[in-house]
């Protein structure tokens, strides 16, 4: 395998892992405060259809941007009407919301362009374009490094950088300030936040609010940045991967950008290749993108590094008497 | 705290939710701008105004009885079984397996063994995330939804590199031979007399499911692993008290779960197509989750729900082929259904709660 | 009450009216869906000038799932509808079983043969189309590297495959063709995603002109190969227009056509098996206004050359399918 | 602060002057949930920089009058004045502005958040955490010189000692400037030494002019270290007065509201022979701390053996091994049997057949299903039994019905009911359903925990007469409770447990409450 090879398995990672890690960071605030998110998959393609939409009826990726934010953040807040305010199943809720997405995205995508579900191609800027770093025409010259710089690392959307800096980010609000703390701490014992006199309401509607932004941009992603357009049930289970991301990544951000890059690379290495041939072995193309689900099972039965979810997670809040 | 009376738990607030899922499932209709009401006229010659319509409304309605049974069988243990999908494509994978390697003299002994091997390929799928929830704590939401990947990802790989006939291009496996064909529900009612459509796909399964209803009904109610089952269900520390196996309790209702989600393969693989394709099972195993949850766990109320969402499927069929209402629609009334009956149920049932109150003072 | 019978009536009113139009024809898209821009969507076009020319109406169903074939086949021959026109191989199964049992319907299926009296098998020579745009390819690419890829993977698709590169080869046997598949299932017909990083992977490799065989997900690889500044070619309609001066032809497959001589012969459809080849018209590279300052007078006169060879039978192209493998690999 | 010092032990001034005015006052406190009255018309004034004591049985309404003066919930009528202002009290967040604290008895703090973080979580000075850590590190330094309320603040909850955690409890309210701390039963799971210590610091907190509200059902407690008492019955408050001027008889009397049956009517036990031998049993728990430390036990037939002591000290374990769902180490012998105490043959259904019949403590939690119907409450344990069963497999549902309608009939549940859901009856009615069922199995041996926990008066005279009878019958019977009263008063022997070990065994005619008490504080008594 050469090195140009690498190189581009490695770049079309960071563009197949971009949309798993924002969505997996969505899916690491909503699960921290204690609310459990199997709903990421639908938050997505809502994204992703209504980004993709007002983009190709405005030409503009940004206001496509903002319509998927919205969009997810409608179908976070039926999330959270349902967990948080009348309590009733995380999960169930989840399932219903990922249905709901792929049935209305056809319904509402055929009712509008009539595509059978599908919204026209994006093109110019309805799309987010591909940013040049700086430098990177000047130093493609320099051997290894100058490839790295401007195939790798250069020339990705913008939302890309931004899924990127999410992570630091998202580790920094986590870790370092009072509503990581208290985020934190009402996914653990909201009673503890309750009784200090913290609205365990509140925090909860913020960490699915940012959840729902964060699948927004996850969305808009796929729809107007990878793909040029929406295309039905366009996100193919990357909510679920992401879900099996976070919990590879004990729900922390840092480990979240492994797994999802991890996931990332499994999935640009089964595009390239069929099979693997690894000497005798046959790795078919099912098995791989089968092993992220497969690693997630491994790490669920604790027989490697046991990942303990939040402990108030997936239970809604109700004062003891 | 005030209860509701049972009858206004069982009946009235689950009715009222589906009112109010079919309300906006209305107003998603007149979004699009289609009239609901032609809509559901539609709908409704199109599901139940024929014996073609019934008999399709029942295909669809003994796939739901089955998964439905198997979420509900595990919910009264406490445990989301979310992949009964996976477990009745595995299922599926038994029943081709049975079919096409054993020569059958005729089909009902081949429905014996199909079903065995339905069962068994079903309860294999979820034994390994109910052994994990059961001694590794594993949440089992997560692994039955990883399962249900896994599962796809590995029929996928059978369909193309082993079952697949020489020479075709579908990944699907051969036909299975003909002594394996099930006599469908037409041949069955022609019998005492009914006069059937035989153009559906309805077959002797739909009586198999009806038996599944009333064994699961008794297994719940009237035997000591049922009595264990909801003990367990109801409080694990109290179950582990009176020395219910929280390990055995998780481990044979994920079992029976299973085994029932597979036992669907019959209806689909066996009696209808004939073969086993590629994503056979359609996401049957999410719908058992709308009628487990509609039917309040009971296989009354599942077979009732189950007979709902098939006329809900044999309709929006219709409805896709006569108009240019999309057949997602279906999937929106579902998850409609499934919020306002499983999760957004408290909103439906705080102000019932409220009235009740109201007029039990009023009488007190 | 009321309420109830008046869904009622308006049940029974459509239930009617479905009746009385029974005679109309039909068509049953494939997986890909209608609007894939590709196979499905030059089924839809030959519909649609069936509908314009003859002022009548069709009905169309695009299913949903691999389980919803038979359903559907069955649920149209029974409304009445005549002659039924289903895109795609998949189809072959359940057409085989239901046929039979509406001996008075005419079916027609695309890109398979079903040997039933009443069934109309429409092939195309893909490998000749495949070997024109292979020619031009060859001579438009820089870099000697040319790429394919292929959306499902299946012997089908290995004809539009060979065929290419032996047009490659024919220009320059020492040309490079880069080979891939999106799937094994028939979801590899709609996934832009990854036809976009299969092309972005291939351009990476050095290829310069791709060949995307693969329904929907070909959008992707146009996609990937505008934005990465080279040429691509579409398949089945004509792609040509969807990234004008980028796109460097399409081969096209007239399923246009065949649909619209279905629905033209209609009841009177013929039974047997109907070869769309190059003399036919069935299959041709697509030279449009879009493509006009991409196609240089030499490939022009190349391809013409090369076309005239085929319809004499002077050049014979290898059809993958007959035995499975291809000369040039 | 200034001012809770100075006006501190002015306790006779006049009250409308607004520098004496009582710390916290509740006028006509009422709060219903649904039908049930937890709190009727409660006043109540509590002096600067005392310690006030409220006592009550279970379910008096204590918890829930505290959650209102602390915002956990909203009262349905009256009005709260702090430092004679009236204050309203909408949420916690106004309890912590007005200066009130508490420490409850489940403690509220993140597991897995160190103390530093569990302190000023909710108490942050700004958006960014830096500064409130670094301002809570020296605050908590100075609160430690100052209170005796050491504890290291970058470790991590889930590793301190429940009595660490309850420090961090109060360091928490202090943090929050809390003028008025509220503890709710605060010494339930300390040990006796941790409970000293508590009872040291809230001297000292009282002694910086903190006024402080102690919440318990131990009379000790009460006369120990209040200044003031006020009694809780059903949702009222019967009475407040000076500890000083009170004894714990009148104290008891008023809580029960009526003289306490001290001695319950019984012969003198005949002992038979030797039904249960427990012998070194020892249990770990899953966080690999040892709750057993080897206890060894014998009960005999016709007898009751009572085990005292503080909660926590490994009764619940002990019944929990004998009833069969905790796995545990060492030997246990029923009628000279040998029992296993882990793997398979150690489970409930286990025990049952080898005639041991166990009314757990938490009988809401263990002993019911609480959405289960009374017969069904009444199978659960046994409904494997042959004589439940029908054609083989399935149950006899309807002679289930039948029995339990004669068993509620003899046990004099009401309503007689079967049908009617467990969660529905009152708290003695499901005590007594849990009796009827395990008492009418006529076991060989009782294990019997907190029998009268949250039960009425009434229905406490008769499970103690039930459990004579069974004695009587010739059953060996294991009682555990934490009232010292009902062990001295039921028990023909008395067990001590302090720390998973038994501390000494007495006869209840040859020792009192205060050797007990020794024991049950970890001394050795007199006689050892």
């Amino acid at each position: 395998m050469s090195f140009d090879t690498i190189v581009s398995i490695l770049d079309s990672t960071i563009r197949l892992g971009t949309p798993l890690l924002l969505a997996c960071l969505a899916g690491l605030f909503s699960e921290r405060s204690g609310i459990f998110d199997i709903g990421l998959e639908g938050k997505m393609l809502v994204a992703a259809f209504f980004s993709a939409a007002v983009a190709y009826v405005t030409g503009n990726a940004w206001l496509g941007l903002l319509a998927g934010i919205a969009s997810s953040m409608v179908f976070a807040f039926i999330h959270g009407l349902a967990s948080i305010t009348f309590r009733g199943n995380q999960l169930i809720s989840g399932v219903a919301i990922n249905m709901l997405a792929s049935g209305i995205t056809v319904l509402i995508g055929q009712h509008w362009f009539h595509l059978g579900g599908i919204t026209p191609a994006l093109s110019g800027g309805a799309r987010f374009q591909d940013v040049a770093l700086p430098f990177a025409q000047a130093l493609k010259g320099v051997p290894y490094l100058g490839l790295v710089y401007d195939q790798l690392i250069s020339g990705h959307s913008v939302l890309v950088y931004v899924g990127f800096l999410c992570v630091p980010a998202t580790w920094w609000v986590l870790f370092k300030t009072r509503f990581g703390l208290r985020l934190r701490a009402v996914g653990e014992n909201p009673a503890a936040v309750d009784t200090a006199g913290v609205s365990v309401v509140a925090l909860r509607y913020s960490a699915i609010a940012i959840a729902g932004i964060l699948c927004g941009i996850a969305g808009t992603y796929l729809s107007c940045s990878l793909a040029a357009g929406f295309g039905r049930e366009m996100t193919a289970g990357r909510g679920y991967i992401a879900l099996a991301a976070l919990i590879f990544a004990k729900w922390r951000p840092w480990y979240a950008l492994g797994a999802t890059m991890l996931f990332g690379l499994l999935d640009a290495v089964s595009n390239r290749y069929q099979t693997i041939d690894i000497g005798m072995l046959h790795i078919p193309n099912q098995f791989m993108s089968a092993v992220p689900f497969i690693l997630t099972v491994v790490i669920l039965a604790g027989f490697v590094g046991k990942a303990i979810p939040p402990r108030a997670g997936g239970e809604p809040y109700v004062k003891e008497r | 705290m005030d209860r509701l009376p049972t009858w206004a738990d069982a009946i009235l607030v689950p009715v009222l939710s589906i009112v109010i899922a079919f309300a906006i499932s209305a107003i998603v209709i007149l979004g699009i701008g289609e009239n609901p009401i032609n809509a559901m006229g539609i709908m409704i010659s199109g599901g139940l105004g024929s014996t073609y319509g019934w008999g399709y409304t029942l295909y669809y309605a003994t796939n739901f009885m089955f998964t439905g049974l198997a979420v509900a069988v595990a919910f009264h243990a406490t445990l989301f079984n979310i992949g009964g999908d996976g477990q009745a494509q595995l299922g599926g994978l038994g029943v081709a397996m049975a079919a096409l390697y054993i020569p059958w003299p005729n089909w009902w002994l081949a429905l014996f063994g199909a079903s065995a091997a339905a069962a068994l390929f079903g309860a294999a799928w979820a034994a390994i995330p109910a052994w994990l929830q059961a001694k590794r704590g594993s949440h089992i939401v997560i692994t039955t939804i990883m399962f249900n990947f896994i599962g796809s990802a590995l029929l996928n790989y059978l369909l193309v590199n082993v079952f697949r006939p020489v020479g075709s291009m579908d990944p699907a496996t051969a036909n299975f031979p003909k002594a394996t064909t099930l006599p469908n529900l037409s041949s069955i009612l022609g019998l005492v007399g009914i006069p059937f459509s035989n153009q559906t796909p309805a077959n002797v399964t739909f009586l198999i499911a009806l038996l599944a209803c009333l064994l699961v009904w008794l297994l719940i109610w009237h035997t000591r692993f049922g009595f264990a089952l909801r003990a367990f269900g109801k409080s694990e520390p109290a179950a582990r008290y009176a020395g219910i196996s929280p390990v055995k309790i998780t481990m044979y209702a994920m079992l029976i779960s299973g085994a029932l989600a597979g036992l669907m393969s019959i209806n689909n693989v066996m009696g209808e197509s004939g073969r086993l394709v590629l994503n056979s099972s359609e996401g049957a195993g999410f719908i058992g989750i709308a009628v487990a949850l509609m039917g309040r766990s009971h296989p009354l109320g599942i077979l009732l729900a189950s007979i709902l969402f098939g006329f809900l499927y044999q309709g929006g069929a219709e409805l896709a082929m006569w108009t240019t209402i999309p057949p997602q629609l279906i999937l929106v009334i579902q998850a409609l259904v499934i919020l306002f009956t499983g999760a957004l149920d408290n909103m439906v049932r705080m102000p019932v709660e409220a009235v009740f109150h109201r007029l039990g003072k009023r009488r007190g | 009450m009321s309420c109830i019978t008046k869904f009622l009536g308006a049940g029974a009113v459509l239930a009617f009216t479905a009746g009385v139009a029974a005679a109309e024809p039909a068509i049953i898209y494939d997986l890909g869906g209608k609007y894939d821009k590709s196979f499905n969507e030059a089924a839809w076009h030959g519909a649609q000038r069936w509908a314009k020319e003859s002022g009548k109406k069709f009905r169309e169903v695009e299913i949903q799932s691999e389980a919803q074939r038979e359903q559907v086949l069955k649920r149209l021959a029974q409304s009445g509808a005549n002659p039924i026109a289903m895109t795609g191989f998949a189809f072959a199964d359940v057409l085989n079983k239901v046929a039979p049992e509406f001996p008075k319907t005419k079916f027609a299926i695309v890109d398979s043969v079903v040997k039933q009296p009443n069934v109309q098998s429409i092939v195309f020579t893909e490998e000749q189309g495949s070997y024109l745009v292979g020619i031009m390819a060859a001579m438009a690419s820089k870099t000697g590297t040319v790429g394919f890829i292929g959306g499902m993977d299946i012997p089908l698709i290995h004809k539009f495959e060979c065929g290419y590169a032996q047009g490659v080869k024919s220009v320059n046997a020492k040309d490079k063709v880069i080979v891939n598949y999106t799937g094994t299932t028939p979801a590899a017909w709609n996934d832009p995603v990854k036809g976009s990083e299969l092309a972005k992977g291939q351009i990476s490799q050095g290829a310069d002109v791709i060949y995307a065989a693969a329904g929907g997900t070909g959008v992707g690889v146009l996609q990937a190969a505008a934005d990465g500044k080279i040429l691509s070619i579409g398949v089945d309609s004509d792609q040509n227009y969807l990234h004008p001066g980028q796109v460097l032809t399409s081969m096209t497959k007239r399923v246009d056509n065949a649909i619209y001589n279905v629905f033209k012969a209609g009841a009177n459809l013929k039974p047997g098996v109907k070869v769309m080849d190059l003399k036919a018209g069935g299959v041709a590279p697509a030279m449009d206004k879009y493509n006009a300052k991409l196609v240089t007078p030499a490939m022009k006169a190349a391809v013409d050359k090369a076309t005239k060879g085929i319809e004499d039978g002077s050049i014979k192209v290898h059809d993958y399918t007959t035995d499975n493998k291809c000369p040039v690999e | 602060m200034a001012t809770a010092e100075t006006s501190g032990r002015q306790a006779t001034a006049a009250p409308t002057a607004s520098g004496s005015a009582p710390a916290i006052e509740l006028r006509g406190i009422s709060k219903a949930f649904g039908p049930v009255q937890a709190n009727k018309d409660i006043s109540l004034a509590v002096k600067r920089g005392t310690i006030h004591g409220i006592i009550g049985e279970n379910g008096a309404g204590k918890s829930t009058l505290m959650s209102i003066l602390y915002g956990f919930y909203k009262a349905d009528e009256g009005e709260i004045l702090v430092g004679g202002q009236p204050t309203p009290i909408h949420d916690s967040q106004a309890a912590i502005r007005a200066g009130i604290g508490m420490v409850f008895q489940h403690f509220k703090l993140v597991h897995n958040f160190t103390v530093l973080e569990n302190i000023v979580l909710g108490a942050e000075d700004g958006a960014l955490l830096g500064p409130s850590l670094s301002k809570a590190r020296k605050l908590l330094k100075s609160l430690a010189e100052e209170y005796e309320l050491n504890v290291d603040p970058d470790q991590t909850i889930e590793n301190l000692s429940v009595g660490h955690q309850q420090r961090v409890e109060i360091l928490k309210a202090l943090y929050r400037q809390a003028d008025i701390l509220i503890l709710d039963e605060p010494t339930g799971v300390l040990t006796p030494a941790e409970a000293d210590h508590l009872f040291r610091i809230l001297a000292n907190l009282k002694r910086e002019g903190k006024t402080i509200i102690l919440i318990t059902h131990k009379l000790r407690e009460i006369m120990e270290i209040t200044d003031t008492v006020s009694v809780m019955r059903r949702g009222q408050m019967t009475a407040t007065v000076k500890t000083s001027e009170t004894s714990p008889e009148q104290l008891a009397e008023l809580m029960v509201g009526r003289k306490v049956l001290l001695r319950v009517e019984k012969k003198p036990a005949t002992p038979g022979k030797t039904v249960l031998e427990v012998e070194n049993l020892k249990v770990v728990d899953r966080f690999g701390v040892e709750r057993l430390k080897g206890v060894s036990l014998n009960v005999k037939a016709g007898e009751i053996v009572g085990i005292a002591g503080v909660a926590g000290n490994g009764q619940s374990e002990l019944l929990e091994v004998l009833g069969g769902f905790t796995a545990a180490t060492g030997h246990l012998r029923m009628n000279g049997r040998e029992l296993d105490v882990s793997g398979r043959h150690s489970d409930g259904q286990t025990r049952r057949h080898d005639g041991i019949s166990h009314v757990p403590e938490d009988r809401q939690h263990l002993g019911l299903i609480m959405d289960f119907a009374a017969w069904e409450n009444v199978a659960f344990g046994y409904h494997n039994d042959p004589a439940y069963q029908r054609n083989g497999f399935l149950m006899d549902n309807a002679a289930l019905v039948r029995e339990t309608a004669a068993k509620m009939q003899r046990f004099d549940v009401r309503p007689p009911d079967p049908k009617l859901a467990a969660k529905n009856f009152s708290g003695g009615n499901q005590q007594k359903l849990v009796l009827a069922r395990e008492i009418e199995r006529n076991p060989d041996l009782l294990l019997i925990g907190q029998p009268t926990r949250g039960v009425d008066i009434g229905a406490i005279e008769f499970i103690h007469q039930q459990i004579v009878r069974l004695r009587d019958a010739g059953k060996a019977i294991l009682l555990v409770s934490v009232e010292l009263d009902e062990i001295m008063s039921l028990a023909d022997r008395i067990a001590v447990m302090f720390d998973g070990r038994i501390m000494g065994e007495r006869l209840p005619e040859e020792t009192d409450e205060r050797e007990l008490g020794l024991l049950m504080a970890g001394m050795k008594g007199k006689a050892a």
